[in-house]
């Protein structure tokens, strides 16, 4: 180990449903460009970097080749892990950790908007021989899912459109956001099945955006940044990776991922000031809760319903706005969530500043059909 | 010249299409290939039994999840099960919207890790968790060896 | 600063086929059980998994990490999977040095995978989609293509011959009669080679690796751990990667500049100041025959342009001063793109413990090196492996 | 341990036939945001301009144009017609589509190039195709131009250069 690791630099661009003035390339170029000034450093003196990618996502069979220009990382390591942005980031605290690097670049981004056939790409990732075959939207996995979690928890489907209520709204305060709107629970019931008991404003919309964190050692963050984001601990989990031998009412990888994570952060659930969950479906951020151990089993919506979960309620869930108010970014989703918790740990949220912000929560989870997630707890002491 | 400057005309931005243009054949695996034929020969559903802790699983697997040992017995689970869970899919792979929406259920079976996901013909007034479902096949002859052999799960 | 030295205590690997009838999953459970095996340890027993795999395209499944991830065990596992194109399988033991090096865990499972024979009739549909889409695939080129202009530019800088390449290829696929896993090994000559189908000038048939199904895996573990499961254990001393630009037909093709930076970066971890002396087995990535030596010259293992010299002089036999791709090569048994990586990391594991059989180079090496490349002429990985 | 034994048989043409398999043609479809530095450089190709990018940090003029100079890590600083004459850096003879399939005996083979253009900074080359020449003809070296697609048939793609041929 070499101390801790901090977050000395974030940049965002884009996240918004399309970006059409920006190449790839470009994109991530502008939110990398940020993220360095703010570290005070040029790439040139960054180690390593890691981009988090799926070639389908993106239109190519091997992307991993074109990530090392816009990261200002030509003839540097860099490696790809095909993951979420926060697994990326447990893995550049990792290479930390080695004690070999000092200063790790970590980048997502995603341009939904350019898959013309996004249906057919996240049915491409359903199991060839067992699930495909039935040829149905990849979504009828969140569906299963939804109703036996609201069957074994007891939360109710006007509970998780309240999700997206809170969600959106918090939206409108968030500039990077856009999907703000002010929605009732009766929007989102009426809003049309997806694959039931899922509505269409239970789902996140795909937005474009690109993020890149810079990580530093403990002597290299203390030396360069006035207002270091410690990343005090870092995991992530899969559950079964068939979707027919889960357990559909809990989210086992978040579970298995939060206890890692507080277990090197040296920290419990009741240290947790605010959380920035995966919400790519309202009924996930429930989930989530529970699992993570935020929530008592069978009490998110509840909590949820009664303010709890609100920007100003004791435990603030999504302040951003979550997936479902910014904007679906796939594997930069979670990256979205670290920026927002930077955000708050500096006492920099603005709009959406929540109180007393001094160590949250982040978690993701990679999408259907995957039960992989990770949790990462962020503070600013 | 930051990028502002250098965005001279926006109608010279555009996009460019193409595909990838991939196609394929995938072999139904080890004990993919056992299922499926005991489906297709005998009407059956076979699940895998571990030797070291006994565990079964379907689909079937050449190895334990639990415990990793090598797996080289099956046995049948006939096919009646439990509805684990159902939904009712608006859309297809394509995202083009079903006339009606499609009925999909996942079945699970007595001491047995894992299920089945396929289409339920079950009146909705009916539906519920936990009810026991039985698969329908399709008649023998038209049984080719694959997913499509199940017709649905209706009720037992 | 100390840092955690990591060992190899296991490995496992399939047979290389054209076809196999496992799924991907399947794959990689035989080569992770055989690993495990290898070390007497159990699943519970590990605490993180790795695996690389090369594009989505080849097995055919979107996010094939997530289907893969049964057979390699990671179900409720902390499990990642790493992806640096056809530099996959020998930056997949990297990715599981970062979690061991670090104290993420005591025990890392490291598993590689490839299934192209999914891809129906050829994979050439992930080969023309690594090339730029807007600015290079609509002239329709081939994954041949790239590697002919390379193969020339090379041939041209220092007045090679074919013959002078091929000579790796006729090694490489004798070498490989004698790996369990081999898929075109064979005795062949200068002229079968050079006479093999012309595919695009100067690349023929015999002068490149097949497509094929595979997997192989290795178990790393920490210092005190590897201790207690073997009294051989092979560390894995350096590790190297790089990657070059996107724009590759902006720089000269006859030198890989990322694989010497790579090189530099684990021979430095190593303490290692004069590779040709020190170096005593090396297995270079070989997909197309010349590409070894390209390779061999980019680990600064020979001088420039002197690699096909010393392979006519069989400096690179198994009885010779390098012993070079010792397990047959990409060339040899086979090049599931993933798998081959590890396959040659493996190969290491298995000479500098003395048991590789009949493929044991004399002389009881202690010092191997081995190194895949991939992407656009771009990704280089090395790791240095000692006993 | 001697690995001696290893798993996975492979399938011979006739297992392979008979073995139970699922067929899936996905369709992935993209249009690709051409953004700045490609969409200027498809633009000027329409206008039978090849189009390189300059950065003042390291003085190089860049193919194709971008609008960040990747090493500097900075916005290029303009855009340069360069000319759309170059060399040969290296060349292939290729009797194979890009499906693999082969070319027929009477067909004209494919000669694809790495060609380093006038007027960029040196070794600044792009991946293009020769023509009106014999295979056995091309040199590493030899000088080059390209032939224009017809004014009115050009839509701002690399194929409105058809072909580079000798310069005579």
């Amino acid at each position: 180990m070499n101390g801790r690791v901090a977050i000395i630099g974030i940049g965002t661009e884009g996240f918004s449903p399309v970006t059409p003035h920006l190449s790839f390339k470009e994109l991530t170029y502008c939110a990398a460009v940020k993220a360095y000034r703010q570290a005070g450093l040029h790439p040139k003196e960054i180690d390593s970097f890691i981009t988090a990618s799926e070639d389908f996502m993106e239109g190519y069979s091997i992307f991993d080749e074109y990530v090392p220009d816009q990261m200002g990382a030509v003839m540097r390591p860099v490696h790809t892990v095909t993951a979420e942005f926060l697994q990326a980031l447990g893995v550049g605290v990792m290479m930390i950790n080695t004690a070999r690097f000092k200063t790790i670049a970590v980048e997502a981004h995603s341009k939904a908007s350019n898959i013309k056939t996004l249906h057919d790409v996240k049915a491409f990732a359903l199991d060839p021989v067992y699930l495909r075959p039935l040829e149905e939207d990849a979504e009828f996995l969140a569906g299963l899912e939804m109703r036996r979690f609201l069957r074994d928890s007891g939360n109710t489907e006007e509970q998780c459109a309240q999700v997206v209520v809170k969600n959106r709204g918090n939206a409108l305060l968030n500039p990077l956001a856009g999907h703000g709107a002010k929605l009732r629970v009766d929007d989102v019931m009426a809003s049309g099945a997806v694959s039931t008991p899922l509505k269409r404003l239970d789902a996140a919309a795909a937005a474009d955006g690109a993020v890149m964190v810079v990580l530093a050692a403990e002597d290299v963050a203390r030396s360069l940044c006035a207002n270091p984001v410690w990343v005090d601990g870092v995991s992530w989990f899969s559950a079964e990776g068939n979707p027919w031998s889960r357990d559909l009412g809990v989210a086992n990888y978040a579970k298995l991922a939060a206890r890692k994570a507080f277990a090197m952060a040296g920290k419990t659930v009741r240290d947790v000031d605010f959380a920035e969950v995966c919400d790519e479906y309202s009924y996930k951020e429930l989930q989530h809760l529970e699992s993570l151990g935020l929530a008592r089993p069978g009490e998110a919506g509840y909590l949820t319903e009664n303010g709890f979960t609100s920007l100003n309620g004791d435990l603030p869930v999504n302040a951003s706005g979550g997936s479902l108010g910014v904007g679906h970014a796939f594997e930069a989703s979670g990256g979205m969530k670290v920026v927002e918790a930077v955000l708050q740990l500096r006492g920099e949220a603005g709009a959406h500043q929540v109180k007393n912000a001094r160590t949250g929560l982040v978690q993701s989870w990679r999408g259907v059909p995957t039960a992989t997630g990770a949790v990462a707890i962020l503070s600013n002491e | 010249m930051s990028f502002q400057e250098q965005i001279k005309k926006t109608t010279s931005l555009g996009f460019f299409e193409g595909q990838v243009p991939l196609n394929y054949k995938y072999t139904m695996g080890v004990a993919g290939e056992r299922f499926f034929q005991t489906l297709r020969d005998k009407g059956d559903f076979i699940a895998s039994k571990c030797p070291e802790c006994g565990t079964m699983a379907i689909y079937p697997l050449i190895y334990c999840e639990e415990c990793f040992a090598e797996i080289k017995d099956y046995v049948s689970v006939g096919l009646t099960g439990e509805l684990y869970s159902w939904t009712e899919c608006s859309s297809d792979f394509k995202g083009a919207r079903h006339e009606k929406p499609h009925l999909l259920g996942m079945v699970r079976f007595q001491g047995v890790q894992g299920g089945i996901i396929h289409r339920l013909d079950v009146p909705l007034s009916e539906i519920a968790i936990g009810m026991k479902v039985i698969a329908v096949l399709r008649p023998s002859s038209q049984r080719k060896g694959s997913l499509d052999d199940i017709q649905c799960f209706k009720k037992a | 600063m100390g840092y955690r030295r990591v060992a190899i205590v296991g490995a496992g690997l399939t047979k290389f086929v054209r076809r196999a009838q496992e799924t991907g999953p399947e794959l990689s459970w035989q080569a992770s059980k055989m690993a495990l095996d290898s070390c007497s340890l159990r699943l519970k027993d590990v605490e993180m998994i790795t695996l690389g795999s090369a594009p989505d395209g080849f097995d055919g499944v979107h996010m094939k990490g997530e289907y893969l991830l049964s057979g390699a065990g990671g179900s409720n596992k902390s499990y990642i999977r790493n992806f640096v194109g056809g530099g996959t399988g020998v930056f997949a033991p990297i990715h599981g040095w970062m979690h061991v090096a670090s104290g993420a865990c005591d025990v890392c499972l490291v598993v590689a995978e490839e299934k192209m024979s999914s891809c129906h009739p050829t994979p050439q549909g992930a080969f023309i989609t690594i090339f730029d889409h807007t600015t290079e695939q609509p002239l329709k080129p081939t994954l041949i293509w790239i590697f002919a202009l390379e193969m020339r530019r090379y041939m041209e800088r220092y007045g090679l011959t074919r013959a002078d390449i091929a000579r790796v290829a006729v090694k490489n696929k004798k070498n490989a009669m004698d790996h369990p896993s081999a898929q075109v090994a064979g005795e062949y000559t200068v002229d079968d080679i050079l006479n093999s189908e012309v595919l695009a000038e100067p690349v023929h048939r015999l002068d490149i690796s097949p497509a094929g199904d595979g997997a192989a895996a290795v178990v790393l573990a920490s210092e005190d751990v590897a201790k207690r499961l073997t009294d051989r254990p092979v560390w894995l001393d350096g590790v190297g990667w790089n990657l070059d630009t996107s724009y590759w037909a902006t720089k000269d093709l006859y030198y890989p500049r990322y694989v010497e930076k790579a090189a530099r970066m684990a021979y430095d971890m190593a303490g290692i100041k004069e590779p040709h002396k020190e170096i005593q087995v090396a297995e270079p990535y070989d997909p197309f025959d010349y590409k070894e030596l390209h390779h061999m010259e980019g680990l600064l293992l020979c001088p420039r342009g002197e690699a096909a010299r010393l392979t006519a002089e069989g400096y690179t036999a198994r009885t010779g001063n390098l012993p070079t791709c010792p397990s047959g090569g990409a060339l040899g048994v086979g090049n599931p793109i993933a798998a081959t990586g590890l396959m040659k990391v493996i190969e290491l594991f298995l000479q500098l413990r003395g048991e590789a059989g009949k493929r044991q180079i004399p002389g009881k090496p202690r010092v191997g090196v081995a190194q895949a490349w991939g992407d656009l002429m771009q990704v280089g990985t090395v790791v240095v492996c000692r006993s | 341990m001697e690995i001696k034994k290893v798993p996975c048989k492979g399938l011979s043409t006739e297992e392979y036939d008979k073995a139970l398999k699922v067929d899936w043609q996905p369709e992935l479809a993209y249009a690709w945001d051409n953004g700045i530095g490609i969409g200027a450089y498809l633009a000027a190709l329409k206008e039978g301009k090849i189009l390189a990018a300059k950065c003042d940090g390291c003085g190089r003029i860049m193919l194709p144009a971008r609008a960040f100079c990747e090493l500097c890590f900075r916005p290029t600083d303009g855009y340069v017609a360069v000319h759309d004459t170059g060399v040969v850096n290296t060349f292939a003879v290729s009797h194979v589509n890009w499906d693999a399939s082969r070319l027929k005996e009477k067909d004209p083979r494919h000669l694809p190039a790495v060609i380093e253009i006038d007027g960029a900074s040196k070794g600044q080359g792009i991946l293009h195709i020769l023509g009106n020449v014999k295979p056995g003809d091309v040199k590493i070296g030899m000088k080059v131009r390209a032939v224009w697609k017809p004014a009115g048939e050009r839509t701002g793609s690399i194929t409105d250069i058809l072909f580079f041929e000798p310069v005579k």
